[in-house]
């Protein structure tokens, strides 16, 4: 029963109990993705050229959305001074509760997209790619969000700051998310986009966790 | 711009002699834990120089009572005593050895703040067995009975915690201490919003603890549940004049 | 303690160091300007709209170079608690935020006559354009907190996660603008000949020597707020000790 | 001598685009610049007065 096993067991099982917030965060992907016809236009090839983009774009804000419950709860209730305490390297809490959150926000995502991509007319190529992209982004996005979300603890309008400080931060994995997909769609490989999505979270799951547990240490200083 | 300001606070009395020996006759599952110290302390909070040249130390087996008005950094004391707060002079000592890694400074104590930690998601059980399993890395049934029993929470066993009164949830949090020992207990006024009975449980749990071998620190206005133990006024450490402000003005 | 750490010893240094930044900057801008737009000759390729260029690459490197400092005091007081790394740190962003600010509008300016639009997604200019985003957000996360050394320490490790995300976002701006954007001539493309060089090391000397006077009025301000905060602190603070003494 | 200078100002006819840039430069540069002596000023005037005040509370105890 290590630390990481437990913290992950704990915030899964909360989360089952109020599976409402990962039923939210697809909802809004849903509802964000099907918006784009009404403003571009439901012509298929216009939906097919930007589908790739819109679906991107959506998944990470869906994503955000539920980034700052990640520490918020903890903090406010006391956990999060217990968890420090633990005695255990935080960097593994802090991974094993970014994990927890890609799980119950990042998977759904994932699963949904194809459907999505329904709606958008995606070139049927473009379904696998899609798919593999967002499963080599979310963990990047789940990863670099909690670093935000540990920096925004405790202030009164996280949610709007915290995408300030995150989206930039997003940009290199949604323009090889994207064109991961383009590339499938246009008939070239989409290896090399994926290779360095997977680098990206290599590079994120490497750093972030670090990063996060010193912004949760001076965050209940 | 931190300052050493060495005030003329009367030496606390060393840990009196008769305690070590009664503690060593009662080893049982007792701790080897060594004296627990601090020297030369200050704290800044906000900005504001909260104390300073503050000095403690607790024998195993002894108990500290932290005394001072709101305001004069009892809660901050405690949480710079548990790692959470650095301070920014003077270092806590261990038996001996300088406390640095924080890690390991946390593994040997628990700290009950203001804030329960409870889950109101989670039952009692699942709340108990979570910090067991965090602390110990094994969940044993028998042990989180004890510490239900210990404040009579084990008919709520089953129950979410969403659904216990304060007072409840305040005995969750301290039924925690139970779960997975550690010499060094940190408690920031755990009487409050403790009915009678959970008073007398909390005096015993102390009890039981240092007889063990385990040292208290205990931040409250009543210490009903503490006898015998040292005390502490956190205000006489908190700077005269402000001292930071005029100190660089000439 | 570092001798630089201890603001009074350092703010000595400063107050020396001032009147011959401000002078520098002052003699620098009279001579700068009047070479850059006056007496240095027009490119052959794109007339006096080289003129721009005389800002807008002092304010693209101020820009970064600002950024670096911030990134490098961040680092020195995240690690040893330097309290001027930190004031320098806060003290340097909105100037940095002004100078990326003003790349890209000398950018959008020079990119009209050269593309027929303000804005074309010009490698340089969007990676100008995200830096300008991670000013912002180091700015707002700094005042975000009402105890200000917690500002202080979030918007540090933010200055350094940005520090570490800033080449990747470069990388991978200039890669996405070669896959979508091949035609257009971007920024790359102009060579600077001789005859430029002594305007644009002076507007650079300019703004240099412009962001250090600033940097020293913005320090003394930052003291001054710690100083008035510290004094307000003290009258609310009880000391039952003094009470007791006086 | 007036025809050359009017020439000059049109800037082989990107005048539109030289002179806001020199312009919108200036502005940041000494916008920058005022705020932060503002700023500073103020809060001089606001040190100068809790600094008379506890000057007042030390010599009335």
């Amino acid at each position: 029963m290590s630390v990481f096993s437990t913290v992950l067991a704990r915030d899964l099982r909360l989360a089952l109990r109020q599976s409402a917030d990962s039923l939210t965060v697809v909802a809004f992907f849903a509802i964000a993705t099907v918006l784009f016809p009404f403003g571009v236009g439901p012509e298929a090839n216009i939906l097919a050229r930007i589908a790739g983009g819109v679906l991107w774009v959506t998944a990470l804000l869906a994503a955000l959305l539920s980034l700052d419950r990640v520490f918020t709860v903890d903090f406010e209730d006391g956990t999060l001074d217990q968890l420090i305490l633990s005695g255990e390297s935080l960097s593994l809490v802090v991974l094993a509760k970014v994990i927890a959150h890609w799980l119950t926000t990042g998977v759904p995502l994932i699963i949904m997209s194809p459907v999505l991509a329904v709606t958008l007319h995606l070139p049927a190529e473009g379904y696998a790619p899609l798919m593999l992209a967002l499963l080599l982004g979310t963990p990047t996005v789940s990863l670099v969000g909690a670093t935000g979300a540990a920096l925004v603890l405790g202030t009164r309008r996280g949610g709007v700051l915290l995408s300030l400080l995150v989206l930039p931060l997003y940009i290199p994995v949604l323009i090889f998310g994207t064109a991961a997909v383009e590339a499938a769609v246009t008939g070239r490989s989409a290896g090399p986009m994926l290779m360095v999505l997977g680098g990206l979270m290599v590079l994120a799951a490497s750093l972030s966790p670090w990063a996060t547990a010193a912004a949760l240490r001076q965050a209940v200083e | 711009m931190s300052c050493e300001i060495n005030s003329t606070a009367p030496t606390l009395p060393l840990v009196a002699r008769f305690r070590s020996a009664m503690v060593r006759r009662m080893s049982g599952d007792g701790f080897t834990s060594g004296r627990f110290s601090g020297e030369g302390l200050a704290c800044r909070r906000g900005g504001r120089l909260v104390f300073a040249g503050l000095h403690f130390s607790v024998a195993p087996g002894g108990a500290l009572v932290l005394r001072g008005p709101n305001g004069s950094g009892k809660t901050t004391l405690l949480r710079l005593m548990s790692g959470l707060t650095p301070s920014s002079s003077g270092h806590m000592a261990w038996d001996g050895t300088p406390v640095d890694d924080r890690d390991a400074h946390a593994a040997r104590l628990r700290f009950v703040t203001h804030l329960d930690a409870v889950k109101p998601a989670l039952t009692i059980m699942e709340n108990l067995a979570f910090w067991m399993a965090l602390w110990s890395g094994k969940v044993e049934d028998t042990v989180i009975l004890k510490a239900m029993e210990a404040l009579d929470l084990q008919r709520l066993s089953a129950f979410p915690a969403r659904l216990l009164s304060a007072g409840q949830r305040h005995r969750l949090a301290l039924a925690r201490l139970m779960v997975a020992p550690a010499p060094l207990w940190l408690l920031d006024e755990p009487g409050n919003a403790l009915d009678d009975a959970s008073l007398t449980a909390l005096a015993k749990m102390i009890a039981d603890h240092r007889a063990r071998g385990g040292m208290v620190v205990v931040a409250s206005h009543g210490s009903a549940f503490v006898e015998g133990g040292m005390t502490l006024d956190v205000g006489a450490f908190s700077p005269k004049t402000p001292a930071h402000w005029s100190e660089e003005e000439e | 303690m570092h001798k630089f750490a201890n603001p009074t010893q350092f703010m000595r240094i400063a107050n020396a160091i001032f009147p011959w930044a401000a002078g520098l900057t002052v003699i620098l801008f009279l001579v700068g300007l009047p070479i850059a737009l006056v007496t240095s000759p027009a490119d052959y390729q794109q007339g006096e709209t080289v003129r721009i260029f005389y800002l807008h690459v002092p304010a693209a490197y101020m820009g970064v170079m600002v950024y670096a400092i911030i990134a490098v005091n961040s680092a020195a007081y995240l690690i040893w608690r330097h309290p001027m790394a930190n004031l320098v740190a806060r003290a340097s962003a909105p100037v940095g935020a002004v100078f990326t600010a003003l790349c890209l509008i000398c950018g959008m300016l020079w990119g009209q006559p050269m593309w027929g639009t303000f804005w074309a997604w010009d490698a340089r200019l969007t990676s100008t354009l995200i830096m300008f985003f991670i000013y912002l957000g180091y700015m707002a996360l700094g005042d975000a907190f009402e105890d200000p050394e917690r500002g202080d320490r979030a918007a540090a490790i933010l200055a350094l996660v940005g520090s570490i995300n800033l080449p990747i976002i470069k990388f991978s701006v200039e890669w996405w603008n070669t896959l979508h954007q091949p035609s257009i001539t971007s920024m790359q493309g102009f060579s600077v000949d001789g005859s430029m060089l002594t305007p644009l090391f002076l507007m650079m000397g300019a703004y240099t020597t412009f962001y250090i006077s600033v940097l020293i009025l913005r320090l003394r301000g930052e003291l001054l707020a710690a100083k008035i905060r510290n004094a307000r602190m003290s009258q609310v603070a009880i000391s039952p000790a003094a009470q007791l003494a006086e | 001598m007036v025809d050359a200078f009017l020439q000059y100002l049109d800037m082989g006819g990107y005048a539109a685009f030289v002179w806001p840039a020199y312009g919108l430069s200036a502005a940041g540069l000494i916008g920058i610049l005022v705020l932060t002596l503002r700023t500073l000023k103020a809060r001089q005037k606001e040190f100068d007065a809790l600094k008379a005040l506890r000057r007042g509370d030390s010599e009335r105890n």
